[in-house]
C-alpha cells in the first residue's frame, strides 16, 4: 500500500456521508434522518455483524489465537482508564475524570463497522471472533472506571452498588442485540444465515451510509457545544486515541494477529465510547456531566477516528504487521 | 368535591419509571405519559437526538386529591435532587373519568 | 377579557375522534392533539407497544369560554361512561391567538 | 422427516430472534425496537406476503380446489367461536367469552407468516390462495362472536350495529394491506413482481427476525400481564389451539390438500388474533376486557405455536397427508 | 415563594426555535418541548401527515416568574400576529426543580 | 409504442399502489404508513436517485449536451411563475398566486422517481444529470414568485429579504440530500456504488410501492380538504401541467434531446411542488394560504400526472422524438 492509497481510502462511500452530515449543520439545513431511524439503523448494524460474526465462528471455531485476542481485548479495556483517569484528574473532578476514563477505555461500536466496511472494500479478512472482542470491551472500562471513583470518592453517598453497574452493563440493549444476535449465528451458521443475507448482509452499507449521515449531523451539533471546552479536552481527545492505537498495533504485532484482527483491534483500542457510557454513568456516577465527556468522544475522538484515524491505522498495519 | 391537583413531572425518559413507581406506592389510581419530549434546564439541552435515552425526557401527568399530591411532591424533592427533571403543581377545577 | 377554561381530554387514540366532534359541534375554535401518549388508569396499563392503536391514547387540549366548556363537559361526562378517559377542566389565566 | 429433524425445526432463524426478545425481558434489558417500526414491518410482510401470493394466483389461476379451500376457511372462522364460547361462558362474563371466541375463532397473520418463512426453510411449496384464506378468516369469527353476544345479552344499551362491525372489520388497515397488495400482484403478475422482489422478496425473512425480536419482547411483557390469568385460562389458551389445529389436520386429509396447504391451512385453526379482535372488540363489546383475552392469545397460544405448535403441526402433516 | 406562571405555546414546528429564542433572551432557564402535536385552530387542520414539517405543530411549556412572564407573553403577542398558533397562561401553585 | 402499451402503463406497480392508498381512504380504511417512515422514504428515494446519477454522471461526464439541459431546466423553473401568475392574478390576491406560480414553476421530486421507475420498467434509459436538472429546478420558480410578489405588493411588510429565501431554498434537507448523494455518486464512481446498490439500486422500486401508497393516502385526504375550491383551481391545477409537458416535449425535440431525457424533462416541467414550495412560502410569503396551493398541487396536479400525466407524455415521447 502506497501514500495515494491512503488518501483514496478518506473517499470511502460511507466516511463521504458522514461529511455530507457535517456539511449539512455548517450551511444550516434542516436535513436530518428522523428518528428512531437512526437508533433503528444503529440496532440493525449491530444485528447485521452480530449474526455474520456469529456464522463465520461457526466455521473457523474458536481456536487458540482466538481466546489469546478476547482475553487481551478485556485486558485493554480494563487498564486504559487507570492511565487516563490519573492524567485527567488533573484538570477534571474525580466524577468527571472516573467518566471520561471509562469512555476512553471503552469502545465504540461505530466506528468498529465502519472500519468493516472499510476492510470489506479494501478486500481485507478479518475473524467473527472480533465482534466478540468489541462486544467485551464495552463493559470493562466501565467497571474499572467506577471503582476507581469508589476508591477516591471516600464520601460518596450514592448507593448504586458495583454489582448493579455490572448487571447495567450487561442488560443494555446494544449489547443484548449484538450477543444475541452472534449466538444465533452461530446456532444456525452458513445455512440458516444465507436465507436472512440479503437484508442482513447486503443492506449493511448502504444503510451505513445513512447512519453514518446521520451521525455527522449528531457530531457536528455536538461540536457546538464544545466550546467552552478548552485545548486540554481537544488534545486528550486526539492524543489518547492515537496513544491507545499505538499500543494497539504494538499488541497485534507481539500476538501475532492477522492484518484484519490487527486492524480491527487497534480501531477498538483507539475508539471511545458515547452510547454504553452514557447510559452507564447517568446511574453509577451520577455527577459526572455528559455536557463534556460525549461532545470529547462523539465531536472529536469518532470524527476524528472514522475520517483520518481507520486509513492512517490501516497503513501502519499494512507497514508492520 | 374534593380539592384536586394536578402534578406534571419532567425528568429523564430513564428514570421516569421511579416516578410512576412513587406515585403508584401513594395510591394513585391513574397517569398519563408522553414519552418523547425535549428540553432545556440546568442540565443543558436535551436534543433528542441520541442513539441512547440520556438525552431525552418524558413527561408524566397525574390528577390526585390534595394530601395525596402534598406527599408525593413531597418525595419528587427528594428525587430531584439527584435527578434532572423539574415538576410543577397545578390547581385542577374539575375531573371526569 | 372572559372567563377561559382549559380542557384536557385523554382517551384511548382511536375515539379522540368523537371528542373532536363532540366540542366542534359547541363551535370550538380550536386545538391541540398530542397523538401518541401512554397511561395507566381503571382499565390497566397503556404501554403503547402494541401493533394496532388499542393500547395507546390521545390528549387532547382545547380553551374556550367558560360557558361553553360546561357544555361541552356534560357531553364528554356521557361519553366517559363508555369509553376509556379521563377529562380535567382549568382555569386559564389568559390566550394570546 | 424423523423426531431429529423436528428438533432441528425449533432453531429456525426468525424463531431464535423471538427466543431472544423473551430472553431480553428476562433479564430486564432494556432492548427494543423503537416504534414505529414495528408496526411499519408489521405492515411490511402483508404487502410482501400478499404481493408474492397474488403473483402465485396470477400463475396458477383460481383451480377448483381453490374456492373449496376458501370455503373452509371461512367455515372454520365462522364455527370456532361457537364451540368455544360455550366452554367459555363457564368462566367468563357474556362480554368476556364473545371477545375470547372471537380471539380463537380469527387468525394471526404473525403466525402465518412465520409459518411461511418455516416452510421456505424446508423447502415445500405451498399455494398463492391461502394468504387470500388467510384475509378471508380474520373477519367472520368476529362477525359470529358479536352475533352471539347480541344474542345472549338481551340489554346490551351498546348502539353499534352488525353492519358496523362488518364494515370495520373490512376496512382494517392490516386487511386492507394484505387484500389490497394480493389483488396488485394478480394484476402485475410474474413480470411486475420480479421489479420489487428484492425489497417485497429478499428481505422477508431477514425483517420477519426483528419483527419477531420485538414480539418476542412484547410478548414477553404481557406475560407479566398474565400473573393473575389463573389455570383454566392458561389451559384453554393451549389446548383450544391444539384441538383447532387437530380438525384442521383432519380437513386438511378429507379434503385432499397438499402438504403445504395443509400446514398452513392447520396454523391458521390454531392461531388466535391480538391486531384485528382487539380493535373491533373496543367497538362492538366494549365492556369485554383486552387484559383478559390479549395477554392469552399474545402470551400463551402465539409463542406456542410458533416455537412448538408450527414444527409439530408440520410433522404431523409429514406423517398424515 | 415568588408568583409562578405557567406558559404554554403552540405553534408550527418550523417556528418553534424563535419562540424557544425569545423566552432565552428573558433568561428563562428551562423548558420543555414536546415535538410532535397535530391541532386545529383559525388556519385549518394541521394533519401532520405531510412529507414536510408544514402541517405539524410543537408545543413549548416553561413555568417562569410572573414578571418575567408578562414581558413574554408581549413579544409572544407581537409574534403570533403573523405566525400561526396560540398561548395559554396559567397560574402555577408551586415548582420543584 | 401503441395505444395498447399507453394503456398497459397505468399497471404499473408502484402507481397501483397510489390507488390502493386513495381507496383506502374511499372506503375509509385506517391503513397508513406511520410516521417518519413515509418522510424516511422520501429522504431514501432522493439518496438512491442522487447516487446512482452521480454515479452515472462519473461515466458520462459532463458533455455539451449537459450544460444546455441545465440550463433549459433552470430557464424553465424561472419562467412558468411568470405566464402563471398574470392568469392567477385574476382569481388569487397577490401572495396566493404567487405562491401557486411557484408550486406549478418549481417540481415535484415524488413525480419525477415515479417517472424514473416508469422507464425502469421499460427500459428506456436516461441521463444521471437529469438528477441534477430536477434539484436544480426546484429553486428558481421560488425565486421568481418572491420577485414578482414584492413588485406588486408594494407595501409588504415582510422583513426576509430575497437573499434570506434563496439561501433557505438551497438549504432545505431534501435539496441537500439530493446534491449531496449526487456529489458522492460522483466521487465514488460505479465501483464505490457497486457495494451500496444492494440497498440504494435494488430497494427502490419496492419502497417507492410503499412510499406511493402513502401518497395516495395522503392525496386523497387533501382532496376532502379541496371541495370549497371551485372550478377554475381545479382547471388550473390541470390545464397547466398539461401546457408545461406540451413546452417541454417541444423544448425536448428543439434542443435533440434523447428519448429518457425528454420524458424527464417533460415530467419537471408538468409538475408542481408540495414539498419545497410550502416550506418556502411560510418564510417569504406569509400571508399565502397553504390550505389552496397544497391540495391543488397534491390532490390534483399530482395524481394527475402520475397516473394519467407519465404514461401519456411518454406515448407522445415516442412519437414526436
Ligand atoms: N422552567 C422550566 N419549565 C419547563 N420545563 C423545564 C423547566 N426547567 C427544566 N425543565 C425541564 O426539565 C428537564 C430537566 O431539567 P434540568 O434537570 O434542570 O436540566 C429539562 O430538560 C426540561 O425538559
Ligand atoms: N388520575 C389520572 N391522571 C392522569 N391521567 C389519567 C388519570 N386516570 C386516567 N388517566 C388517563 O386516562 C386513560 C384511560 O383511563 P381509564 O379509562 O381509567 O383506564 C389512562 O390510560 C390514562 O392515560
Ligand atoms: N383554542 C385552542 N385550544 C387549543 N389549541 C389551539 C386553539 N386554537 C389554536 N390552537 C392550536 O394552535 C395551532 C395554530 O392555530 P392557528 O394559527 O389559529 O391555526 C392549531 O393548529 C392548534 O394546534
Ligand atoms: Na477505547
Ligand atoms: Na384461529
Ligand atoms: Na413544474
Amino acid at each position: 500500500m502506497n501514500p495515494s492509497d491512503l488518501f483514496l481510502n478518506f473517499l470511502n462511500t460511507p466516511v463521504l456521508f458522514f461529511f455530507m452530515g457535517m456539511i449539512a449543520i455548517a450551511i444550516r439545513s434542516n436535513l436530518e434522518i428522523p428518528q428512531p431511524l437512526p437508533k433503528f439503523f444503529s440496532l440493525y448494524l449491530l444485528f447485521s455483524i452480530g449474526i455474520k460474526g456469529g456464522m463465520e465462528l461457526s466455521k473457523s471455531g474458536f481456536g487458540e489465537g482466538v481466546s489469546g485476542i478476547l482475553i487481551l481485548a478485556v485486558a485493554m479495556s480494563s487498564v486504559i482508564p487507570f492511565y487516563t483517569f490519573f492524567i485527567l484528574r488533573k484538570k477534571y473532578s474525580i466524577s468527571d475524570a472516573a467518566a471520561l476514563a471509562a469512555t476512553y477505555g471503552s469502545v465504540s461500536a461505530v466506528t468498529f463497522i465502519t472500519a468493516i466496511a472499510f476492510l470489506q472494500s479494501n478486500h481485507i479478512p478479518f475473524g467473527g471472533h472480533m465482534v466478540a472482542a468489541m462486544a467485551l470491551m464495552e463493559s470493562p472500562a466501565i467497571i474499572t472506571a467506577v471503582v476507581l471513583y469508589k476508591l477516591y470518592n471516600k464520601d460518596d453517598s450514592n448507593k448504586t452498588t458495583l454489582f448493579h453497574t455490572i448487571k447495567d452493563a450487561f442488560t443494555e440493549g446494544s449489547i443484548v442485540m449484538i450477543i444475541g444476535s452472534l449466538v444465533i449465528g452461530l446456532i444456525v451458521g452458513e445455512k440458516g444465515y444465507e436465507s436472512v443475507k440479503p437484508f442482513a448482509g447486503d443492506m449493511f452499507k448502504g444503510i451505513l451510509c445513512l447512519f453514518l449521515l446521520d451521525m455527522g449531523i449528531v457530531a457536528a451539533r455536538r461540536l457546538k457545544d464544545l466550546k467552552a471546552a478548552g485545548a486540554f479536552s481537544i488534545l486528550f481527545a486526539l492524543l489518547v486515541p492515537i496513544t491507545n492505537a499505538g499500543i494497539g498495533i504494538l499488541l497485534a504485532k507481539i500476538f501475532h494477529m492477522g492484518q484484519g484482527d490487527a486492524l480491527m483491534f487497534t480501531v477498538l483500542c483507539a475508539s471511545a465510547s458515547y452510547i454504553a457510557v452514557p447510559a452507564a454513568m447517568r446511574v453509577a456516577i451520577p455527577h459526572s456531566n455528559p455536557g463534556i465527556y460525549v461532545p470529547m468522544s462523539l465531536a472529536i475522538t469518532f470524527p476524528f477516528n472514522v475520517i483520518i484515524g481507520i486509513p492512517v491505522y490501516n497503513y501502519l498495519v499494512q507497514m508492520f504487521i | 368535591m374534593k380539592n384536586l391537583q394536578k402534578i406534571e413531572v419532567i425528568t429523564e425518559k430513564r428514570s421516569i419509571d421511579i416516578v410512576i413507581e412513587m406515585i403508584e406506592k401513594h395510591g394513585v389510581t391513574g397517569y398519563t405519559l408522553i414519552p418523547n419530549v425535549t428540553g432545556k434546564g440546568k442540565r443543558g439541552i436535551k436534543h433528542g437526538d441520541d442513539l441512547n435515552d440520556v438525552f431525552i425526557n418524558s413527561m408524566l401527568i397525574t390528577v390526585c386529591e390534595e394530601t395525596v399530591a402534598e406527599e408525593i411532591v413531597k418525595e419528587i424533592k427528594v428525587f430531584l435532587q439527584d435527578v434532572s427533571g423539574v415538576c410543577f403543581v397545578t390547581d385542577v377545577k374539575y375531573v371526569l373519568h
